[in-house]
């Protein structure tokens, strides 16, 4: 039997982990994969309480999954490109290393 | 639970720690597409195939691509080679357990999380097309704003602006 | 108009396509083991040693005298004089090559060997099988391999070997006349012996017809 | 003449029948795990033959093209070339470079092999012979293609050569590129049919009206939608002239510069194996799927008229191989953006103006026009972008 149960924890097992990435990792890349893990956790969750919900004909889930991954991929493309500026102005992608807002 | 979820289960999961955990960062986004594509088996099984194969062709095909692109790019980091940190690791792993901890606690205690499964809900591709078409008409012009707005900003940022300069 | 070149392009890579199953002679290639190109006549790949008579090893026309030797850009020539003499073929006691190997797989057919030869005794081959599994063996040839007759010179390369064969002649017809011209000034004593100058000449039956006698 | 019938109905469906006549000797609950592996066989065996047979194909007829022989000594005509070959890189030795990260460079070619056949599971072959009616089939058929841009990431960064790396690059960036147009392209079909379910859309094409077939290449937008379709896929499947890639002349084979023996041959089969899937997917959007293209040739079973249009795309494709040069980095990037996109998100606007005009004649003027003028300004802008200079040589002078 599939619960929805443990679906939710396997969602907020993924999200711990994505936490721990974007908590502990120093490149900045990998904490936005971090971000991209937790937001991804979050969409299993619609998913899994679309399946299991009261009313799954109307799609709610789906659709705020759909709109979501579409953000996600908007944000990866924005926040990679960050990245990118960032690193070709201190010439690092550590995230301890560029404390300096001096443009 | 069945025995396809409990492999889904341990796939993703194992993708996305080792996504987290390993040095190497190409390494990484490789571990990451692998989670990411046991997810989009996990929205199969749950019935929602076009979410799982947008999962796919977004995630697997674009995202981690462009996370591998971004890591090429900036390959001559020095930074890459070192170590995370040692006190923001256990900091940040105590932090995600304490998370895991409460969050799994809730689930477990919520009476909602309790259900059986109901007969499987159907989302074909016309359903989805007609909700996108009628009811979520607004949020589908302003994610086609949001995305062009996301194509150009992400342009302009990336461009080098040195060679603007000579 | 947008597109027209690639359109062109098309229409001639399509009408050799159909045109090579139609014209044979639009098919170049030589099917090689079956059909074989005529080789012309100033082919060369690696050097031979030339010998006259029937016997290989006593008409060998090397005196080991190792200027190839010395010549040969890639050192693929490797030469051990003997320690006795035999007649050449001009009937004078020369030393011989004891060993002769050439390693074809360093020979670079530069042909400097050949022209250096005062003896006209290495020449080039035009036999291009060499192919072998054997990678070391097989590729190093010996003086026995390496023999090949006069006739055969003349027939891989004509032109080339009835001039030298003309100028061996020559040469041979010079040497005659001198001993002839010695034996007359020794004359009367040693007729007898004038007569028969050179029991070897007699046994080089495929010296040309420019022979005086 | 209801016997005639039946017979080529049977003829049309002897492998469906077969399958079930197999199937039915096994108990109810392995069956559909046979019958999915009896299909996945069936598609392995068909599509590998298939590729053994086009590399033959190609190069004889790139032979012919240049007026040379082409492979004619293993067997009648060089026809078990294709087995020789197998046999020569089954036997090689397999060369891992020594820095290679071993498991990702091992990894790569079985996910492009994998991702390559993995397109099959939704395109009709003949009629009822499909692995699943997905209902969003061809986007099931893209995600799966961009799995592919992954592998080969992995077999150029893994092999850690500059030449492999480089190739990898310039495969990823120009399958990204194409891919846009490629999706675009196919859209215009989706549109018109309503669908994404492959069947769904090959069932509405394989229709008549007198003899002539509704297929969507004969409309102005779907003649666009299959020549920018096929023009991608090229791109997408890294066929000349877009075999930047692999770009012998610059950077050796590219992606697969450090790959030998079998794992080499891999890469081969996938690249071929997922040209074949691009195409099939170009015939089930475009040309009908397995319908016959006269009404009174629907005698001739299904698969054949799949197979045989298969067939021909392909020999297209090795034709085009013979002809064009390969394009320049450059070039295939503003072939990509400034003439593919803009022409597809036109096409995109023509169908919807052909979705809502009467049908009739001035239907088809307006529409015919709203591909041609733009195609005309666009390939002229093209063309006459760059005004090359005399190069001159500093050095040499």
């Amino acid at each position: 039997m599939n619960s929805l149960q443990s679906y939710l924890l396997l969602s907020s097992l993924l999200f711990s982990i994505g936490l721990a990435g974007a908590l502990t990792r120093r490149n900045a890349i990998l904490v936005l994969i971090g971000i991209e893990l937790m937001l991804n956790a979050a969409n299993l969750n619609f998913i899994a309480f679309w399946r299991y919900g009261p009313a799954p004909e109307v799609l709610t889930g789906i659709m705020f999954t759909i709109f979501s991954i579409s953000i996600a991929a908007a944000e990866a493309a924005v926040g990679l490109s960050i990245i990118l500026a960032a690193y070709r102005h201190s010439r690092t992608t550590d995230l301890d290393q560029m404390n300096s807002l001096k443009g | 639970m069945t025995t396809s979820f409990m492999i889904l289960a341990v796939l993703t999961v194992a993708g996305t720690a080792a996504a987290m955990g390993l040095r190497n960062a190409v390494h990484c986004v490789l571990a990451l597409a692998l989670g990411f594509a046991g997810i989009a088996m996990l929205y199969l099984q749950l019935g929602a195939q076009f979410v799982g194969f947008t999962q796919i062709l977004v995630y697997v095909g674009a995202v981690a691509i462009l996370a591998v692109f971004a890591i090429m790019m900036t390959h001559n980091d020095k930074s890459m080679a070192l170590p995370d940190s040692h006190s923001a690791w256990v900091a940040g792993c105590i932090v995600a357990v304490a998370v895991f901890a409460v969050l799994a606690r809730a689930i477990v205690s919520s009476s909602a999380s309790a259900q059986t499964q109901p007969p499987q809900p159907a989302a074909t591709v016309q359903q989805i097309g007609n909700a996108l078409m009628h009811r979520f008409v607004m949020p589908l012009e302003i994610m086609g704003l949001l995305l062009t707005a996301a194509l150009i900003g992400a342009v302009v940022i990336a461009m080098d602006r040195r060679e603007e300069m000579k | 108009m947008v597109g027209e070149g690639i359109l062109k392009g098309l229409a001639e890579t399509a009408r050799n396509f159909f045109g090579s199953y139609v014209s044979k002679d639009r098919l170049t290639t030589v099917q090689y083991p079956e059909q074989r190109e005529p080789q012309i006549e100033a082919t060369r790949d690696f050097p031979f040693l030339v010998y006259d008579g029937a016997d290989w090893q006593q008409g060998m026309r090397c005196v080991a005298c190792q200027i190839c030797e010395k010549e040969c850009p890639p050192k693929c020539i490797f030469i051990e004089k003997s320690k006795d003499k035999k007649p050449d073929a001009f009937g004078k006691m020369q030393i011989y090559p004891a060993t002769f190997n050439i390693d074809i797989s360093v020979c670079m057919s530069c042909q400097i060997c050949v022209e250096v030869c005062p003896f006209d005794a290495i020449k080039m081959d035009v036999e291009y099988h060499q192919s072998s599994d054997d990678r070391f063996g097989a590729l190093l040839l010996n003086k026995q391999r390496l023999s090949k007759s006069n006739e055969y010179y003349n027939a891989i390369h004509p032109t080339e070997a009835s001039a030298v064969d003309a100028q061996r002649a020559e040469e041979l017809a010079k040497l005659e006349a001198k001993a002839k011209a010695a034996a007359e000034v020794k004359a009367a004593a040693e007729a007898k012996a004038a007569a028969d100058a050179n029991p070897a000449l007699n046994a080089s039956p495929q010296q040309p017809a420019g022979d005086p006698q | 003449m209801t016997h005639l019938a039946l017979m080529t109905q049977h003829l049309d469906q002897i492998f469906v029948l077969t399958s079930h006549w197999l199937l039915s000797y096994l108990p109810i609950a392995l069956q559909p795990l046979c019958s999915a592996i009896l299909s996945v066989a069936a598609i392995i065996i068909a599509f590998a033959t298939l590729f053994a047979l086009t590399t033959l194909l190609e190069r004889k007829g790139l032979g012919r093209m240049q007026n040379r022989y082409g492979p004619n000594r293993v067997g009648p005509c060089g026809l078990f070339q294709p087995l020789a070959d197998g046999v020569k890189s089954l036997t090689k030795e397999d060369i891992v470079p020594i820095r290679a990260d071993r498991a990702v460079h091992f990894m790569a070619p079985v996910l492009l092999v994998a991702a390559s056949f993995m397109g099959y599971a939704v395109l009709p072959i003949g009629r009822n012979m499909v692995m699943v009616d997905m209902n969003a089939g061809v986007l099931f058929f893209f995600a799966i293609g961009s799995l592919m841009e992954l592998a080969v990431f992995m077999a150029g960064w893994s092999s850690r050569s500059k030449y492999s790396l480089l190739g990898a690059m310039r495969a990823i960036a120009q399958m990204i590129s194409y891919e846009v147009p490629l999706v675009l392209a196919s859209v215009v079909v989706l549109m018109q049919a309503g669908s994404l379910s492959t069947v769904a859309i090959v069932n509405m094409q394989a229709t008549y009206s007198g003899i002539w077939p509704h297929w969507f290449v004969f409309t102005p937008w779907g003649f666009a939608g299959f020549a920018l379709f096929m023009i991608a896929a090229t791109a997408e499947s890294n066929r000349s002239p877009f075999d930047l890639p692999e770009g012998e002349s610059e950077i050796i084979a590219g992606y697969y510069t450090e790959y030998s023996g079998f794992k080499f041959a891999l890469f081969f089969l996938g690249e071929y194996i997922g040209m074949f899937a691009t195409s099939g997917m170009a015939i089930t959007l475009f040309l009908g799927g397995w319908s016959a293209p006269f009404s009174f040739l629907t005698w001739i079973p299904s698969y054949f008229w799949f197979f045989a249009k298969l067939l021909t795309i392909i020999s297209v494709f090795i034709w085009i191989r013979g002809t064009l040069p390969r394009l320049r980095m450059d070039q295939l990037m503003n072939l990509a953006w400034q003439f593919m996109l803009p022409m597809t998100l036109l096409n995109l606007l023509t169908t919807g103006i052909w979705h809502f005009m009467l049908p009739g004649f001035l239907r088809w003027i307006v529409c015919s026009t709203m591909v041609i003028v733009p195609c005309i300004l666009l390939g002229s802008g093209l063309k006459y972008k760059k005004k090359f200079q005399i190069r001159t040589y500093h050095f040499s002078q």
